[in-house]
């Protein structure tokens, strides 16, 4: 942390959806509620605002949700911890063709991202959808090469691209994060499938402010986690992703036990 | 390294894709390059078939999809594909685009490296009575041969790094393998495996271009 | 009075190049005319720059006159768009004063490349560019690539190149700059032939004598962009009308002691000295002779050099006199009488 | 577009993130590039300072280093980014991995351009007594002109393109501005404004490389 | 006997260049040993593709030999590396064959090149490229770049560039061969006052005569990589050994009548034709008039050469003899009696 011009701290936040008009909200709120001058700093890769945060290039980053950290963790050998949660997101399986999931033909092309979280998560929902099976039931972790039967073709795009090639034709259903759908306006009625947000398997795919182990109690960080839920700001995430999201407080300290158990889970797999 | 192993077939299949999408992309945008390069050289003012409408079009043409990101030049042609090949992802998707991207950057090296070709060869061969197109292809490109291979040797590894985008569209191959499989999981020897073998790829490639070379310049 | 049309004909022709940022302009031919006959080997000597090079690439197009009209038998080159020039370039051979080689390919492949634009076929190519080689003594070397040629190697594949395909019309531009005089002699004898024997026009340019007195009908000498004198070549170079024309003439015939050779010849001669005229008369030099012993005068030729033009003899004798220095006195004066034409050295 | 007028104020930092980073890495990638690529032109075998071992370890390096896809070249040269200009993040570690991605490109096509140097001038440098080093800048390098111009700006293009990337590490830019703000986002208005931009600033620099290949070559 | 050393010495010079895909080898310089003294000036002459050209790149080390060694002054130039020898070559000129100039540099920027290489001053190179410019008759195109000059234009760059640093060796490759004789004359007597004046040894390889007449001290003929014969001008010139030397002689003096030349001169000239070597005796051509005119005979030149060589005539002239057959007949046996060289030409 450093001081501004102004003597306000100005705190850098990694994101991957700064162009989401309510980051914008945010930031004006934490200048005018905190004095703090929140600098965005946008990431198309997943990968990298984990290993800024930890080179002390951001304090905080909020893009990713506990599996993804976790996999980080133990992956990286690193100590990132949760310090707030903001909500959770289905994942659904959307189709323009078809209005059920027992409707698709065989073999027919099925769109999942390509990330390693995403990628896993969607092909647990496809599993759930009886679409496909994976090898010893699917884990956080499972990847296409876990697919086992397959009634229906799995291809994986860039998460940002199953939208388009759902649109296109190109594929008959896809999984879409909620983030693209809403961007690509694709209608609720599309979707064909989706995992329950509240159920307790959901738990660690809910979205987190991140902090270095550090600074896990600093008051600033913690109050920015909070401010995420500030009536105004909780409304634009809303309108981001279609009213689809399920906004959630839990206490950073239940949030980082999980965060423990779920590495424990992912060291587990790595096996 | 036991992830790696498990994953060995989806790593062969890489190979095969990176192949199949870096081997069409380079001859097909290389041809269709090599025609917008000499478009683009024998149009230009005081050139052989000089036609300033051309050029400027062609010109013009070039220097709009070029900078355009990768992403967003896929997306654009998109009803392209959907008529000629009937889908927008996978690996013919991203061959497809690439062979586009490939073509718009062949031809301005072609047109380079025909530039540096002396007019006086060019005049011998108008004085025969040859005809425009006849100079180009059987006079000028010959006269240029040894820096075109060179160019398309280069064109050949920027394809390869350009490819590595196919996972955006579904397309497969090394790049995409070596980041999903490695990078973003922060799976070390898989990446240095993959990029390793893209490097290999690539070697092969520049010895041949510049054993060929050589043997065009005599020297 | 019917007559064929001029092969090659130039109209008024100029040519101007603009360079260097403010554009000034140079002009290489100033209002240039003249016409080559069918069969005719026409000479064009003149000073480096004179616009010999210029004027030689205005007759098959590759450059357009700034004025004027250019043509080569019926059709106006200058009115002729380049896709139709092509088709008269077809039978223009063209031999290049700085060869401009294809690098790209092989000795062979250079001369076979003006039988390929003109559609002759494999075999017919083959026979042609091994007789074209053969005469230019490069067989050997069919398969080298230009740059491993000594300079009049390369010459040499230039000129098979333009021959190649038997043009009726040839232009050479310094043809045999870079050979030494035996082969020089030798690519005369071949364009003599080729000119008789299959009529081929000849346009060419040089700065050696040799070259148009062995081959050249009629002649044209360039001073600065302008044709300062033309006519058979016994005529321009026995009787120069032109300031231009004489400086050239004398350079080439190389007759006449420039002032260096004067003074060298000074140092080991120690007579009078006197260089005269060779008229192409039967009898001239007996005449000559007879009135030096006439009067006591020994005449020792010291320089000179007399060529057959057109077969008539030019040139000039430079004699050292010794003797009585009135006898001297009264040759000479007997022969300027005879009209002879001399110059005493000083 | 009612969006794009509320995020003119990012449009605007966008234009001025990518005038930085092409900027920077044209220059500075240019010129490093123009190092290795006479190094690699004067090393190769029978050149000016022939030398097997220079030439063959700089081959290999250029050839390693150009096909590694972006992302995991960026992570691959941390450490060193840490080292020299102390982050990995931001527009600066992207202007400083543009950077070398130039310069790598670029040294290939310096490479190709000045082998279509006549060895006859060369030669007559040599003649002169000229020392190697003074021949490639002052010899060389000025008979390539045009050429090396032409290259140079087809790497300007490709390091605008490239820097559409510069998303990936949060670098901005008018690339990123066009994917986030623009395709991602489905708002083709963004993209079309963004692209139009960008081929804007590629025209010009091509007219300029244009306009100044043709005054080195003068035809 | 002490001397001092030769400014170029060549010992046992063989170089070979292999060719085409089968590796044949082409044996441009072949065990070549020859000597160039300070301040001479040392011509050498032969076939198109003798070796001239290697040869002389052989003396600044462009190019080395395939065996034997190449002294420059005391330093044996096969011996240094690439890098030692640009010392050596800082001191020696060089005007190519096809010239080389540097497209990307002005007229004046290629002159101006050795001497920023040789670390002049600004001041002084401007100084010393416009004089050797104005020499060149090219000071108006000083700013001009090479495509925009003529053949023999860009010759006199070549020229004026191996100049501009006063070196104290000249290597001139066909250094006159596009330029018109005039100008070859006056480049010519440049090169003659550099020897004269500052002691600039020449290696000068040329086919034509004329240059090796006016300027060079010793001459070496070459012939298909091999020296046939070398000597003082007038030895070689006059009295020919070699076969080969005896070749070109004829073709450079261009004293003796070609085979064509004489089937022309037969048309127009009905007298029988007789060809007399001259000899450089005082009197000698006296003693022929004499003769002829003695037994009756009318002679006349019709043909022939006299060229002054190192201050001494050599040459021949061709005779149309007319008379009484047997008053011929005397003539020729009392001057084949006499010592004199006839041929008579059927
Ligand atoms: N790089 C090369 N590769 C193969 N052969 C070569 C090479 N360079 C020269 N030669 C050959 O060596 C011989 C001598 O060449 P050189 O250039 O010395 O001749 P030259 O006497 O200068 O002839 P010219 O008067 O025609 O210039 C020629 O037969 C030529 O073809
Ligand atoms: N492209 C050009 N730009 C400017 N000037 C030119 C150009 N081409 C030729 N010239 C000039 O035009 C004049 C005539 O040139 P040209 O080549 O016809 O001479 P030339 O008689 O062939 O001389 P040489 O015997 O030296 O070859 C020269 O002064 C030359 O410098
Ligand atoms: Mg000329
Ligand atoms: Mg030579």
């Amino acid at each position: 942390t450093r001081d501004g011009a102004d003597d306000a701290q100005t705190v850098r936040i990694g994101v991957a959806d700064a162009a989401s008009p309510y980051w914008k909200t945010y930031a004006d709120l934490a200048k005018e509620r905190l004095d703090v001058n929140v600098t965005l700093v946008n990431f198309n890769d997943y990968s990298q605002p984990n290993p800024a945060l930890k080179e002390k290039q951001l304090e905080l980053n909020q893009f990713q949700h506990i599996q993804y950290l976790a996999n980080y963790n133990v992956t990286a050998g690193d100590d990132l911890q949760p310090i707030g949660a903001t909500a959770v997101y289905p994942l659904p399986l959307y189709s323009l063709k078809f209005t059920a999931v027992t409707d698709l033909p065989a073999n027919a092309k099925v769109a999942i991202p390509n990330d390693a979280i995403n990628q896993a998560r969607g092909l647990l929902v496809l599993q759930a959808a009886g679409l496909v099976t994976l090898k010893n039931g699917g884990t956080a972790f499972s990847s296409t090469t876990d697919v086992e039967t397959k009634k229906v073709d799995v291809v994986t795009l860039d998460a940002s691209q199953t939208a388009g090639a759902l649109q296109s034709g190109s594929v008959a259903a896809a999984i879409v994060n909620i983030n693209y759908a809403t961007n690509a306006k694709l209608p609720k009625t599309a979707v064909v499938f989706q995992d329950d947000p509240a159920s307790a398997s959901a738990a660690p795919y809910v979205n987190i402010f991140t902090a270095r182990a550090e600074d896990k109690d600093n008051e600033t960080y913690l109050k920015l986690a909070e401010l995420y839920h500030d009536p105004a700001v909780e409304k634009g995430v809303q309108e981001a992703n279609s009213g689809v999201a399920v906004l959630r407080t839990v206490p950073a300290a239940e949030l980082q036990a999980l965060l423990t158990t779920v590495q424990d889970q992912a060291v587990a797999a790595q096996k | 390294m036991d992830e790696f192993l498990t994953n060995l077939p989806v790593f062969r299949e890489a190979i095969w894709q990176t192949f199949y999408i870096v081997s069409i992309s380079v001859v097909a945008g290389g041809l269709l390059g090599l025609g917008l390069g000499l478009v683009l050289y024998a149009t230009r003012p005081g050139s052989l078939m000089s036609n300033r409408a051309v050029f400027i079009t062609v010109n013009i043409l070039v220097n709009i999809v070029r900078p355009i990101p990768f992403v967003i030049f896929l997306t654009a042609i998109q009803p392209l594909m959907l008529v000629t090949i009937g889908t927008t992802i996978g690996t013919n998707a991203v061959t497809f685009a690439l062979t586009l991207a490939a073509a718009f950057a062949v031809s301005r090296i072609i047109e380079q490296n025909l530039l540096a070709v002396e007019p006086g060869v060019i005049e011998a061969a108008r004085a025969a009575g040859a005809r425009p197109i006849s100079i180009l292809l059987t006079v000028i490109v010959p006269e240029a041969l040894g820096p075109v291979i060179l160019g398309y040797t280069f064109i050949f590894v920027g394809v390869v790094d350009m490819s590595a985008q196919a996972g955006l569209f579904g397309g497969g191959g090394l790049g995409d393998f070596a980041v999903t499989y490695g990078s973003q999981r922060y799976n070390w020897p898989v990446v240095y495996i993959t990029v390793a073998v893209i490097i290999v790829i690539v070697q092969a490639g520049q010895f041949l271009g510049n054993a060929l070379a050589r043997k065009a310049l005599r020297r | 009075m019917t007559t064929t049309p001029p092969h090659v004909r130039l109209t008024n022709v100029t040519k101007t190049f603009s360079r260097g940022r403010n554009g000034t302009q140079v002009v290489a031919l100033d209002d240039v005319s003249f016409e080559v006959a069918k069969g005719e080997v026409f000479g064009v000597i003149g000073q480096s720059g004179a616009g010999k090079s210029t004027l030689i690439r205005l007759i098959n197009g590759l450059e357009s006159p700034t004025s004027g009209q250019v043509h080569v038998g019926d059709q106006e080159i200058t009115a002729l768009s380049e896709r139709d020039r092509r088709g008269v370039r077809q039978d223009i051979g063209m031999i290049f004063q700085q060869f401009n080689l294809f690098r790209s390919r092989t000795v062979a492949g250079n001369v076979a490349y003006p039988l390929k634009v003109a559609g002759v076929d494999r075999a017919e190519r083959d026979r042609r560019v091994a007789r074209m080689l053969d005469f230019v003594g490069l067989l050997d070397r069919a398969h080298d690539h230009p740059e491993q040629l000594s300079g009049g190697q390369k010459q040499r594949v230039g000129i098979a190149r333009a021959l190649a395909t038997e043009p009726s019309l040839l232009l050479a531009d310094e043809a045999t700059s870079a050979l030494d005089p035996r082969t020089t002699t030798e690519v005369l004898a071949l364009l003599g032939r080729v000119n008789r024997e299959l009529g081929v026009t000849v346009v060419l340019i040089t700065h050696e004598l040799d070259v148009i007195r062995t081959v050249a009908d009629r002649v044209a000498v360039m001073d600065r962009g302008r044709i300062a004198e033309s006519g058979t070549v016994y005529d321009v170079f026995a009787h120069p009308r032109s300031e231009a024309a004489a400086d050239i003439v004398r350079g080439a015939l190389r007759d006449r002691p420039s002032a260096e050779t004067l003074a060298r010849l000074r140092r080991s001669h120690s007579g009078r000295i006197v260089t005269v005229a060779i008229r192409d008369r039967t009898g001239f030099q007996t005449a000559l002779a007879r009135t030096f012993l006439a009067h006591n005068v020994a005449a020792d030729i010291i320089f000179g050099g007399i060529s057959e033009l057109q077969e008539r003899a030019v040139g000039s004798l430079t004699f050292e006199l010794t003797g009585p220095a009135d006898g001297i006195d009264e040759a000479l004066a007997a022969l300027r009488a005879d009209g002879v034409e001399l110059t005493e050295e000083d």
